[in-house]
């Protein structure tokens, strides 16, 4: 009995750090605990979400994106650019950054699935690659309502006000990229455990052999692993440049170390000891907070990273130690 | 399940070559609907790269496979399973997914392959339900990671007859049973046999073979040697075809003189598996332990070695109290363990023969942290020599090599260690007779140069052929202890379920 | 941005206008490196805008080597362009510790060397330099102002860089002066200025949600002001006023928006110090006299100031705010005259 | 024997496409092949390659760490310190970073050793947490010479002329950084390659369970594994402040990523497929090369990213399409 009741906290030891975190930062600053806050948690995690996302997804299949940061980059830029240079209709703007997502997708998976060189590897060059192209296609400028152009003009466009709503409008009092995210996250879950496909990027990941005796075309599950999770980046690329209305050079870079982290405090929520998706949802959530409620408490800039840090062993030690103690 | 006892399967004319090696040249074989056809060779002669070629897991350079008289192109597992045939592999983990639950391995194709939606209560029911069917109980909600080679190999079955295949294959799967899950999975395979289903049954042991199988097929270096009933098969007569000359299958038990109390252990134990064991060994003796699968033979010589730590208890190796927290205390204090699972701990696949036979002694081989390179390649020819690893090449990598020739390896390695204690687990399973006489020799050499051997094993007759004494393990206790001239079958057997009461209180 | 430097420039313009005419040949076609420490954000990408537009004028091609703001990676490419044999080579943003080694070795190989904000001393080197405390002084003393000298401020900062740094002397200067002030908040990352501060402003305002609460946000950076501002305009805080330093064309476009909550900013025009850096490269090549030391005023800028009928670039910014942009500084009569020959 | 022609060539892929980029480059530019411009492209690689080493290492028993950037902020901005603040010898300047390289790769192997959170999270998260610490220990300042302290009175201490020689002094005209970095990967080597703890930690890597049960130590070893990566990744933080003569603040932030590019090319070298000291280097050498030559070539620095990226996959692809050409 006493035995089982130490097995549910170590099972539930990510989330009860997250609960203590939360209900620390409630008892010091009242305002933490405010209606409008708690959305401005779920807003500030919901580009780094969408990312996390496709992360999670490539790491299901026992594989590592890390071009996505740079496929933020490039779509928010062209998102922008759609916009602003072009001055081209919403539809236009929301399918080229998604159908540019989807390329990097197919690039990655190409290099990994045919040429086989190894995930990290690969994604690591392409990351390099669409950076570099990002930073060539606006040659270096970010992207604002009538920027001045390099010839001298001026750009027709402005981002319009039916993208901007994406990143900051409301429905019913609910921010719209909270309730994206929510979406999404349920989506996906739900994707990933009750549908076959979800089930064979598990297996795939799991045991790509056992996959591939079941029949399971490895290669195309593979391929649409890492197509989501550019997809999932081209999201998280659009909603950038609707948060802050522009498109600036390489916002993306610091999502790429941020989503990883939240990817693998997932792991340990429910002791799964796996990728999954509400965990990588928790460990975004996790880091928003720790961001916002250190930012009230005054703590001093420089010594966020150690607490965050900390909080982060914290969560992995409750659940490694758990998992371990079970096998050994 | 398919009725119609006339269904047929063939096989002509397959040849399939890996860079360096013909593994199979111009082989036939064929198979009945509501026949066991057992398939009989040496290691390395061809049979799982046979099979694989039907189960669409390797594609054959040449040769036609047709059903009920039909060509078919079977060019991935997909294309097998269309035509209902269906392989539970040799190795059982390339086909299990760790992480997933039991149930999930259970149904995997349904689930890979299946509707779109998953209803999960329904699928654990379902599982448990195929599961219950070959008599097993193992939780269905359970991680696979966590499951026992034995279970896991259960829910490879439960898989096979979730499958409602035509076909079954099975690549060695009771080598990592015990007797009376043997006796279940022959039990089974009546059943499939009794619904039309043709069985391939691959195996060592030939007792087995000629008891369950209607005909059987021998293979020799990637050829077909012959196929005939196997009613009247004589064993003598099935090795010798299958080594190519001739072999009398026996234990060559070399007598040893038996020296002064080497190992000494006191009330041993480890959680639920290992729950107070004593025992004591003697120089040149070869104690046997024996007992089901699951009666804790492996946990109690991870045990002894190190490789997981004791709740409590204490070893005693010539007088001195043995710490042992990490195998390498027992190393060094000259206890060395061959472990059950070789391929995953007993080799390191991917080094050479070289590398892997001068592991435990670099010390040794090298002056001041410098591997002195050609001491090392001698050393290592010296072994391969001794051993009679085939083929003699130290810089082969073991993952090329045959399976009886990788339990060489993993025997060999530790000979020059000049340890006090050999322990082997299973170091036979999965072995052909011919490597099997190999490796009793080595262990009957070991003896009679005084060292203490501990064999722990579930078959029975291996036990009896080679122990002096026999301990008889079950549900974590010795629930008994034989002489070799009192030893007999059933004898064993009594002990080996004697501790079942006892478990159920505890 | 002319001060006092520009009597110098004048000065030694005059010595120099006996040799202009045959200059023209040896001072074609030169190869000019622009080595930086960090390339990110529009104010940099206007900064190479006015290098490159002042050489292209004057007949040179500048390649830019920027370095991720990697100090070590900087004075390697600094390294690398000497190699290579440049003609000119202008550094942005560096430390005298890392580039100093490499600045003499171009100094013995006869390169000239023109260095904005790097601290850099030596013979035949120009130091441009951006008063960053005055940037700070002047908007903090905005900010007092119309605060009436009391209130409560959030300040956004983050050291490491020394032009923060300097910005920070200024900083503290006035906080002491200002006893009434008070700073109830601060954070700053420059990690991932665009995204964290938003979040980070968005926090404070939750802590402070009462209207009065807080009285300005100073950014020490246009990136944080940017950040600031979008956070209080999306949560209609508009009575809190934000004050930034540096400006681009897209933070003219945020304080001309009366929405916008960021009010005054102030700054060197980027492109001008980009131009002007040029000019001094050349007379360098020239052989003229040159100072060992440029200071660039800074400019202050406030919305109340700006059109509310059009859109300014900062190109445009000279006709309506003094000192801004057009600046002459470095100037000099055969310079023009060069332009108008290699001029298309 | 065409067979075998095709073998080496792939073989050797990576490093002909290194020697096509040196030539290519030598041919358009001759000043690219001065012997000043040959030492300064080794000197502009020393760090990242003693980082890189590091990475080798913990790559070489199976792990990641991704903490080596933050442990070249901590040591650089430290040794800045010891002198600049504190007025140390030199023996004191050297010392403690090492030692706080070694402290930080016990921390790895702690947590990856006995709480056995898998590598990357635990590495994760100590880079946050070193990442804070070395900001909160200078207050987010960098450190300089005489530099204003926060209580206004000035700095007492300079870095010193014998320290900033370690970065960029010259013996019989060979750069300080380049002779230490040449005897450390010669050093690195042998030690791999000759020796039984060499052995040992390819031993574990390969398959750590085999390995233990062979008698190795698995976690001294991968206990040494992280301590030596520390320990280099210190090294890269002294050479860094040497450099440069300043303790920047986030100085490693760049090198994790491009000292891992350089293990990554390095697998590829002479085919190996696997992490070697030798492979490293040569990966070190050619992002270098490329960095250098694309200067001088005046392409478009927001290009650099792309061709770099192109580059790597091509040296990639080449060995990769090799090893599994055998495989299969
Ligand atoms: N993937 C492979 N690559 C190279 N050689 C292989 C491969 N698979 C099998 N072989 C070789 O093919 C031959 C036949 O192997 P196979 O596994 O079919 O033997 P087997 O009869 O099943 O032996 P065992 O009784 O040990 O299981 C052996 O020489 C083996 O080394
Ligand atoms: N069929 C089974 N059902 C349930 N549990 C099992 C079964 N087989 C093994 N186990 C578990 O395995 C544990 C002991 O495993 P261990 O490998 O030590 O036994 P063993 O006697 O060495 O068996 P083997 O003959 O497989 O080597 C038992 O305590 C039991 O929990
Ligand atoms: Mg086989
Ligand atoms: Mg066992």
């Amino acid at each position: 009995m006493k035995d089982k009741l130490l097995d549910i906290s170590f099972r539930y030891g990510t989330l009860v750090v997250i609960g203590v975190v939360f209900i620390f930062f409630s008892i010091i600053n009242p305002n933490f605990l405010s209606y409008d806050n708690i959305f401005d948690i779920l807003r500030s995690i919901s580009i780094v979400t969408f990312v996390a996302i496709g992360v999670t997804l490539s790491q299901i299949v026992d594989g590592f994106d890390l071009s996505v940061g740079s496929t933020v980059s490039l779509t928010t830029v062209v998102a922008a650019s759609l916009m602003v240079w072009y001055e081209q209709p919403l539809i236009v703007v929301l399918t080229v950054p998604l159908a540019i997502g989807i390329a990097i997708g197919l690039l990655n998976a190409f290099l990994i699935v045919k040429v086989r060189i190894p995930d990290l590897l690969a994604t690591l060059t392409v990351m390099y690659t669409i950076a570099g192209v990002h930073k060539t296609y606006t040659q270096g400028f970010s992207v604002y309502n009538n920027m001045p152009m390099p010839d001298g003009t001026t750009a027709p466009g402005v981002v319009s006000e039916s993208f901007k709503w994406l990143g900051q409008g409301k429905v019913l009092g609910l921010p719209v990229p909270v309730i994206l995210m929510i979406v999404a996250v349920i989506a996906v879950h739900i994707f990933l455990t009750y549908t076959r496909w979800g089930r064979q990027l598990y297996i795939t990941g799991g045991n790509r052999e056992a996959a591939r005796l079941s029949g399971i075309p490895v290669n195309r599950v593979r391929t649409a692993a890492y197509v989501l999770s550019g997809l999932f980046a081209a999201v998280g690329g659009i909603l950038f440049a609707a948060r802050i209305g522009s498109g600036q050079i390489d916002a993306g870079v610091p999502l790429l170390m941020e989503s990883v982290a939240a990817v693998f405090v997932g792991y340990s929520v429910l002791g799964a000891g796996k990728p999954n998706v509400i965990g990588t949802f928790f460990g975004a959530v996790l880091i928003g907070i720790l961001l916002n409620g250190l930012t009230m408490l005054n703590v001093p800039y420089f010594s966020f990273d150690i607490i965050k840090g900390g909080v982060l062993v914290l969560a992995l030690a409750v659940t490694f130690v758990h998992l371990n103690r079970r096998k050994a | 399940m398919a009725t119609t006892s006339q269904s047929l399967l063939q096989m002509k004319g397959i040849t399939k070559s890996f860079p360096g090696v013909r593994a199979l040249s111009a082989v036939d074989f064929d198979l009945r609907g509501g026949e066991v056809h057992g398939l009989l060779g040496a290691n390395g002669a061809g049979k799982s790269t046979l099979m694989k070629v039907l189960s669409g897991a390797y594609l054959a350079d040449e040769g036609a496979i047709t059903v009920e008289g039909k060509p078919v192109q079977i060019s991935s597992p997909k294309d097998a399973m269309r035509h209902g045939i269906y392989c539970v592999y040799q190795e059982v983990d390339t086909a299990l997914v760790p992480e997933l639950t039991v149930a999930e391995n259970v149904l995997l194709d349904r689930i890979a392959n299946g509707r779109t939606w998953l209803r999960w209560g329904a699928l654990n029911r379902e599982a448990a339900k195929i599961l219950k069917m070959i008599g097993s109980e193992i939780p269905v909600r359970l991680k696979v990671s966590q499951l026992t080679i034995a279970q896991k190999q259960l829910v490879l079955l439960a898989r096979a007859v979730a499958h409602e295949a035509r076909f079954i294959i099975f690549d060695e799967p009771t080598a990592p049973l015990s007797l009376e899950e043997s006796e279940q999975l022959f039990a089974i395979m009546e059943r499939l046999k009794a619904g039309g289903v043709g069985c391939v049954f691959i195996s060592h042991r030939l007792a087995e073979v000629t008891r369950i199988c209607d005909r059987i097929t021998v293979m020799r270096d990637g050829s077909h040697v012959l196929t005939r009933s196997a009613k009247d098969a004589e064993h003598a007569e099935i090795i010798e075809t299958m080594l190519g000359k001739t072999f009398a299958e026996e234990f060559p038990k070399l007598p040893a003189k038996l020296g002064g109390t080497v190992l000494e252990v006191t009330g041993l134990r480890r959680g639920t598996k290992v729950r107070g064991v004593d025992l004591s060994l003697r120089e040149g003796e070869i104690l046997g332990i024996v007992g089901l699968v699951g009666a804790g033979k492996t946990e109690l010589s991870r045990l002894l070695f190190g490789a997981d730590r004791a709740d409590g208890g204490e070893v005693v190796l010539r007088g001195k109290r043995l710490r042992l927290s990490e195998p390498e205390d027992a190393v060094r204090a000259g206890v060395v363990l061959v472990p059950e699972e070789r391929r995953k701990q007993g080799v390191l696949v991917d080094e050479s023969v070289q590398h892997n036979l001068s592991l435990p002694i670099l010390r040794r081989l090298s002056a001041a942290g410098f591997i002195r390179r050609g001491e090392e390649r001698s050393h290592a020819e010296r072994l391969i020599g001794q051993l009679g690893v085939k083929p003699a090449l130290p810089g082969r990598a073991v993952k090329h090599l045959s399976g009886g020739n990788q339990q060489k390896v993993a025997v060999g390695k530790w000979l020059p260690t000049d340890a006090a204690v050999y322990m082997f687990d299973e170091p036979t399973k999965g072995v052909d007779v011919g490597a099997k006489s190999d490796i009793f020799r080595l262990i009957g050499q070991l003896a009679q140069e005084g060292k203490g051997i501990i064999y722990l094993s579930c078959e029975i007759s291996e036990i009896l052929g080679i122990a002096d004494r026999i301990l008889v393990m079950s549900y974590g206790r010795i629930t008994g202890e034989l002489s070799r001239d009192e030893a007999t079958a059933e004898a064993i057997l009594t002990y080996a379920s004697a501790g079942e009461a006892e478990r159920v209180e505890g | 941005a002319c001060g006092k430097p520009a009597a110098e420039t004048t000065a030694n313009a005059g010595k120099t206008q006996g040799n202009t005419t045959d200059n023209k040949g040896a001072l074609a076609d030169k190869k000019i490196a622009l080595i930086m420490r960090q390339n990110l954000g529009t104010f940099s990408a206007q900064y190479v805008e006015g290098v490159k537009e002042q050489a292209a004028k004057l007949g040179g091609k500048v390649t830019v080597i920027p370095a991720d703001g990697d100090l070590a990676k900087m004075s390697s490419n600094l390294d690398a362009a000497i190699n290579q044999k440049f003609d000119g080579i202008l550094l942005d943003h560096g430390t005298a510790e890392a580039l100093q080694a490499g600045v003499q070795k171009a100094v013995e190989k006869k390169i000239p060397i023109i260095a904005f904000d790097s601290n850099v001393k030596g013979e035949g080197i120009v130091a441009l330099e951006q008063n960053d405390q005055k940037m700070a002084e002047l908007t903090l003393g905005q900010l007092g102002k119309d605060a009436g000298n009391k209130g409560n401020i959030v300040k956004v900062w983050v050291a490491g860089f020394p032009p923060m740094e300097s910005r920070e002397i200024a900083y503290k200067a006035f906080m002491n002066a200002n006893k009434e002030i008070k700073e109830i908040g601060k954070f700053g990352n420059a990690q991932n200025p665009a995204l964290d501060t938003q979040a980070q402003m968005e926090a404070l305002l939750k802590k402070y949600p009462n209207k009065g609460d807080i009285t300005a946000v100073w950014a020490a950076w246009d990136e944080f002001a940017k950040g600031a501002a979008r956070a209080i305009q999306q949560a209609g805080r508009n009575e809190i006023k934000v004050y930034g330093i540096d400006m681009s064309d897209e933070d003219l476009q945020m304080i001309q928006d009366p929405n916008s909550p960021w009010v005054a900013s102030a700054a060197v025009d980027p492109k001008d110090i980009g131009r002007i850096q040029v000019r001094y490269l050349y007379q360098k090549l020239n052989g003229d006299k040159t100072p060992e030391k440029v200071v660039l005023e800074p400019v202050y800028v406030s919305r109340d100031q700006l059109p509310k009928d059009k859109k300014l670039t900062t190109d445009q910014l000279s006709e309506y705010v003094k000192g801004w942009g057009n600046s002459q500084q470095g100037y000099t009569d055969w310079m023009k005259e060069l332009e108008k020959q290699s001029g298309k």
